[in-house]
């Protein structure tokens, strides 16, 4: 969902500053920062209805809150003058980028104030990237696959995955049990996994086939929030 | 607006319109900037393009530019590159012309390593092969064989004609 | 193939490409033909077209034709594309083409407020701007700069060509 709110027709907080900036009627590098605080927090506050969506005003409003806070004490105002600069330099920033993406659009453009040509073309261009292949290199590589995993087997063997199918067989105890109520996904597990690499492989098998099992109609899956337990049951159960 | 740009402005627009302008409408939008003698100005287009690589063109009273008659030899243009296939490419092929119809599960199983989604779509690019059916196992995947361009490529009338599999075996095995 | 003819096809292949032609590629389709100067058939054809009202333009070492400057006040085009930008794209194109290569996150801190997904999809599509290379931040995040249809739709040369605003030049950039 978008959630670009605009506020009385601000672009977001910036904007707002921006605006706020320009009625001071001084150079905007020149600002009251104070007076500019105080402007913001009133209108956030006349706003507050509006602004309940966007945390980016209020984010800028306690920074703004706490600036005059610390400036209302004189001792305390260097303190805050490193703030005080970085909000000009990005309300100057804003002001110029605003400026800018304006004079962009009023530059000439295509489809506006000129066209690209491109003509009706006699032409037949066709690219075409042919790989150095044989039928004796297509043979060969056939063949060589299955030398490969003769020796490959040897060392797989040992690590072998489960498969769907396993999920599949596991998850088939559902419709022994013959079970009307919730049961917990993983109870389906089997318990004897070699190691964790095993594990995982069972826990996504099951979750493979589980998924299959809804999308074919027989049964209904559930989980509440991120990382509750995964429950499911006989659909028609 | 002179006669000068008043020329320019008709060739530009013949240039960029999308269909064949009517002398009607070029006149329409001459005269918002004067009176203009619009035959003159074809006529000098017209003779201007005489020997160029574009030609303006009357058609039924509507004008348009095409490239010129007189390249019409050069026109067909097939430029060909040789690439070479991956190692990863050709197996998935060898394993599709000879298991297909075969899903990417199958092929991987064959492998013994993943087959991934880069290699197919190289191979499916070159219109070597196509997706088939589904599979009708959990998941329903799809299934791959070879298309028209790979027989074209190694010169087979059907895939019937690859060499069998016990063929293969007493020779190369 | 000679002289002219080996121009006249330069001039109709840029004519009738759909997207602006680079020298490589012209280059390897005169190669069928024979051995040519193509710079200087370029040089000339920018020549031909200098008074009139198409003009060849090179951006970024490609070569397409568009209507003359020169008449752009007298171009009533009916076909526009009345596509308005929303001002977050407005802006989020500012901020990357001045300050381009430039990070989600930094455009954010320059805006105020978050960009989303879909206003830099929305520039994407135009092929306004691209992704570049990674910043080497934590995180290593994606850079954003301008893409060629972005020059070529302002008809600008080149990204130096933007407008300025003095407001800019006193912010560390």
């Amino acid at each position: 969902m978008h959630l670009n709110l605009n506020i009385s027709g601000y672009e977001g907080p910036l904007d707002l500053l921006l605006d706020l900036s320009k009625k001071q009627k001084v150079d905007i590098k020149k600002i009251s920062i104070l007076e500019l605080a105080n402007q913001y927090l009133n209108f956030v506050e006349e706003n507050i209805e509006n602004l309940k969506l966007t945390a980016d005003y209020l984010v800028m409003a306690s920074l703004l809150a706490y600036l005059k806070s610390k400036l209302l004490i004189p001792e305390e105002k260097e303190e805050v003058q490193e703030i005080q600069e970085d909000l000009t330099q990005r309300i100057v920033h804003y002001n110029a980028i605003k400026k800018l993406s304006n004079k962009i659009f009023q530059l000439q453009r295509e489809g506006y104030d000129f066209l690209n040509i491109s003509i009706q073309n006699e032409f037949i261009i066709s690219n075409k990237i042919v790989p150095k292949i044989s039928l004796q290199d297509l043979i060969l590589k056939y063949s060589e696959i299955f030398k490969k995993k003769k020796s490959i087997k040897l060392l797989t063997e040992k690590n072998d995955f489960y498969s769907l199918e396993d999920g599949e067989s596991w998850l088939k105890k559902i419709f022994k049990l013959k079970e009307k109520n919730w049961l917990k996904l993983f109870k389906f597990l089997p318990e004897d996994t070699k190691n964790f690499k095993m594990k995982k492989s069972a826990v996504l098998s099951l979750l493979l086939a589980s998924l299959d099992n809804v999308n074919q109609g027989k049964i209904l899956i559930n989980q509440k929030d991120h990382f509750e337990e995964i429950m499911v049951k006989l659909n028609n159960g | 607006m002179d006669n000068n740009i008043a020329k320019n402005f008709i060739e530009s627009l013949i240039f960029s319109a999308e269909e064949p302008l009517t002398k009607e409408s070029m006149k329409k939008m001459l005269s918002y900037y004067g009176d203009f003698d619009l035959d003159l100005i074809l006529r000098e287009l017209k003779n201007d393009y005489k020997n160029r690589g574009v030609e303006l063109i009357e058609l039924e009273k509507r004008f348009y530019f095409k490239t010129a008659d007189t390249l019409n030899d050069y026109m067909r243009i097939e430029t060909k590159k040789t690439r070479n296939l991956s190692p990863a490419a050709m197996e998935t092929l060898a394993i599709i012309s000879y298991h297909q119809p075969v899903t990417r599960a199958e092929i991987e199983k064959i492998r013994g390593k993943p087959v991934f989604r880069g290699t197919l779509d190289t191979l499916l690019e070159l219109k070597w092969i196509k997706p088939s059916g589904r599979r009708e196992t959990p998941g329903r995947p799809v299934t791959w064989v070879t298309d028209f361009e790979f027989l074209k490529h190694f010169g087979l009338k059907s895939i019937k004609d690859l060499p069998k599999v016990d063929e293969l075996e007493s020779v190369i095995l």
